[in-house]
């Protein structure tokens, strides 16, 4: 049991990988430390969403992800 | 289901409203576009287009709502999206459907990127895409 | 032809466009209407409406239009007027719509009135069907 | 061969009748004349358009329908 991190749209070429397993529990420190430089570099544009176990996040740094639980970082939409 | 079959059963589940408005969105062939590919966040992506179904149906007082996007890859001339709604009146089921049409494109958690000869291309959404979004505000 | 069939020719025949909009109208069955008729004059109404649909390509830059309007009596839930139109850009194909249906509605040689359980009435232009066409000029 | 003069709409109730023929020229007091006082009072309306030989005039009041031409009268339109 882990925290997985998912890469979309975008962000998943940028890190040349769809998911990235690190153990929880995760905070917002912990995430960018855990995506690599590229991707947190990404992150610092707050329109770069984030969801936790199923929930975007109101306020992104004030992530904890437990281990089991899904983070999702989600990049600006365009769909239609 | 084909988008004619999924519009004529939408037309018979609301025989009482007055009217039904559409839209389709293809993949265009111009500018040398071989293949798009839509992906999605699956435990978001279809609660966020429900909710955006009902918020469409009450603001527009509508009879009833049709929502459609397709994932995955798709090739020009084929369909990617599928709105329809029915109302008493001709000007709210218009405005639902562009309502809807506008969150779609740039308010959904779905992600496109095109197939061009030199390669993938993401595509971010265009600055009129986000004026069209802000019009609802 | 029904309206299902018409809408996928139309959506065949304008493979190359990226959206296709549609309204389509119905008898609606409240206010007690048992039916409904539609009367034209035959050397105006179908010329006139032919002129509409290249107006509405012309100025929307439509790849196509599809204008269809009954006449002869009706009974509710039964269609009355479908629209459609293909285009590069949503909103064009919107507009569209919009322009054709707000035409239909109080500019082309069509008389229409309504049996209620007390018999028939002429059915006025409505105000804001009158104010819908303004928008255009 | 006569002028044909046709009722549209509402003007076909009010006037009980959807033809009424008449010898041409049919200029406009003619056609006031030959479509009777209630359909006259109803022409008073600039609303009420006059088509000749499938034109609609700009000025009504220029009609001249020769034998074998048909005259509409068009109240108001409602379609959709």
């Amino acid at each position: 049991m882990a925290v997985r991190i998912l890469l979309l749209g975008p962000l998943r070429d940028l890190a040349e990988r769809q998911e990235i397993k690190t153990n929880g529990p995760l905070d917002w420190p912990g995430l960018l430390e855990a995506v690599g430089p590229q991707v947190a570099a990404q992150l610092a544009d707050e329109k770069v969403n984030v969801a936790c176990a199923g929930k975007v996040l109101a306020d992104r740094t004030s992530l904890v992800a437990q281990d089991g639980e899904e983070v999702a970082l989600l990049p600006p939409v365009s769909g239609g | 289901m084909s988008v004619g079959e999924a519009l004529a059963a939408f037309n018979a589940a609301h025989g009482e409203a007055g009217g039904i408005a559409s839209f389709l969105g293809k993949v265009r062939p111009d500018g040398g576009v071989r293949a798009l590919e839509l992906t999605h966040y699956e435990p978001l992506t279809l609660r966020g287009m429900e909710e955006l179904a009902e918020a469409a149906s009450a603001r527009f007082a509508l009879d009833g709502a049709l929502v459609w996007h397709r994932i995955g890859t798709m090739r020009p001339g084929e369909p990617i999206v599928l709105v329809a709604t029915a109302a008493r009146h001709r000007r709210n089921a218009f405005a639902g459907v562009d309502f809807l049409m506008d969150h779609l494109k740039s308010a959904t958690w779905l992600w496109k990127r095109e197939r061009r000869v030199d390669g993938w291309h993401w595509i971010a959404p265009r600055p009129e895409d986000l004026t069209d979004l802000e019009r609802w505000k």
